[in-house]
């Protein structure tokens, strides 16, 4: 079980906030976005965008970084702070 | 070294973190950034909704200023960083740093301020009276990044 | 564009000059400077003596801040520098900038100081519990100089 | 006539905050300084250094500017404001 986030546009076009992924752990952060791309064309057209950042418990991370059971995993576009 | 690091949706008080960075014995400069909201793109702004991560935007300002304490020799850092609706004029951002050397105060907040334009997790909406839309990332700010990055 | 320039024996109150600064429409970043008497090298410092040359002083820090303006878009600079004797802790000078751009407004800020303190007639005298002596000019004052010499 | 101003460690060892040069004008900063260093030895040491900084009329200048009749000369050592 993953605990997955998303964050301002991303957050909109998907209508999600938050969503709870049952996939096979340990896994990858490209791999854990392809399946969550499987929901419905929506999700697929906007989670494959190459500009999508990732943090995984809180901590930007690479998309082939390693992902465990447990992660709270966050998706969102390049931020625009300060 | 002192860190003080907050998000918050109250307004805040420029006056008193410059006091509390002045009381930091040994550090003769005093360098501050505020950052407001501004109708610069149109002359119809409305107001700006500041959405973030919670959690992880305290941890990735903290992440930042210790980075920056890490390159420079500095006595104090405050960053605060408002979050929720904002109308024009108001304050967004806050970072100020107190150190001996005059140098290392100017160089360490820029380098705050342009890590935390690209690593810390905030996402601007504008609002007009027509439309309102998401900020677009500015490359300006990645080619700011890559300078430090040596 | 605002330019603001003091020199004077009175304290002033940083919190003041930003306010002043916040007020310069289409200005979304405000960076200040201010330095501090501290006691740096020995532990006896009892106060400081700054003399200038009256009248060329504020010649000098205007014409260092219209220097910064044609480098920058900048909305506003104040500059605010004291004379006189001041104790440990107090305020000495102050450098103010409102722009469009937070790279502009941070380079303008450093850049003047840069010049001040190279180019403004103003001069320390220290006294120590023991002492008083005329600080010396520093050569890391002149490389910082340089800097913008392109 | 020329109004003569000294600052700093400056003011202080040659004793003196302000002086009329009566020399020939025009001159120049280099030739007035020679002729204040005639008045007396400790004026021709201080007044020799390389370090010296000078202005006219509240102006910048180097050793080779133009002084003319009226002007105002300041020489003072490296500024340490800031």
């Amino acid at each position: 079980m993953i605990k997955v986030l998303f964050f301002a546009a991303l957050r909109e076009r998907l209508h999600c906030d938050q969503y709870t992924a049952h996939c096979a752990t340990p896994t990858t952060v490209e791999s854990l976005l392809l399946h969550l791309q499987q929901h419905n064309e929506q999700w697929q057209q906007a989670l494959s965008g190459t500009e999508l950042l990732c943090a995984i418990n809180q901590t930007m991370v690479s998309h082939s970084a390693e992902v465990v059971a447990g992660d709270e995993v966050a998706f969102f576009p390049p931020v625009t702070g300060g | 070294m002192t860190v003080f690091v907050a998000v918050q949706t109250d307004d805040f008080c420029q006056a008193s973190e410059y006091d509390e960075l002045r009381r930091n014995a040994g550090c003769g400069a005093i360098v501050t950034f505020c950052g407001l909201v501004r109708d610069l793109q149109s002359t119809t702004l409305s107001g700006m909704t500041l959405e973030h991560y919670p959690g992880m935007t305290e941890k990735a300002l903290k992440d930042i200023a210790y980075k920056a304490k890490s390159r420079w020799e500095l006595g104090a850092v405050h960053i605060i960083h408002r979050v929720g609706y904002l109308k024009p004029n108001a304050q967004i951002v806050f970072v100020g740093v107190a150190s001996a050397h005059r140098a290392a105060a100017f160089s360490a907040c820029e380098f705050i301020m342009d890590y935390l334009k690209n690593q810390a997790p905030f996402w601007k909406k504008e609002h007009t009276t027509e439309a309102e839309y998401w900020v677009a990332s500015k490359d300006s700010d990645k080619v700011a990044l890559a300078r430090w990055e040596h």
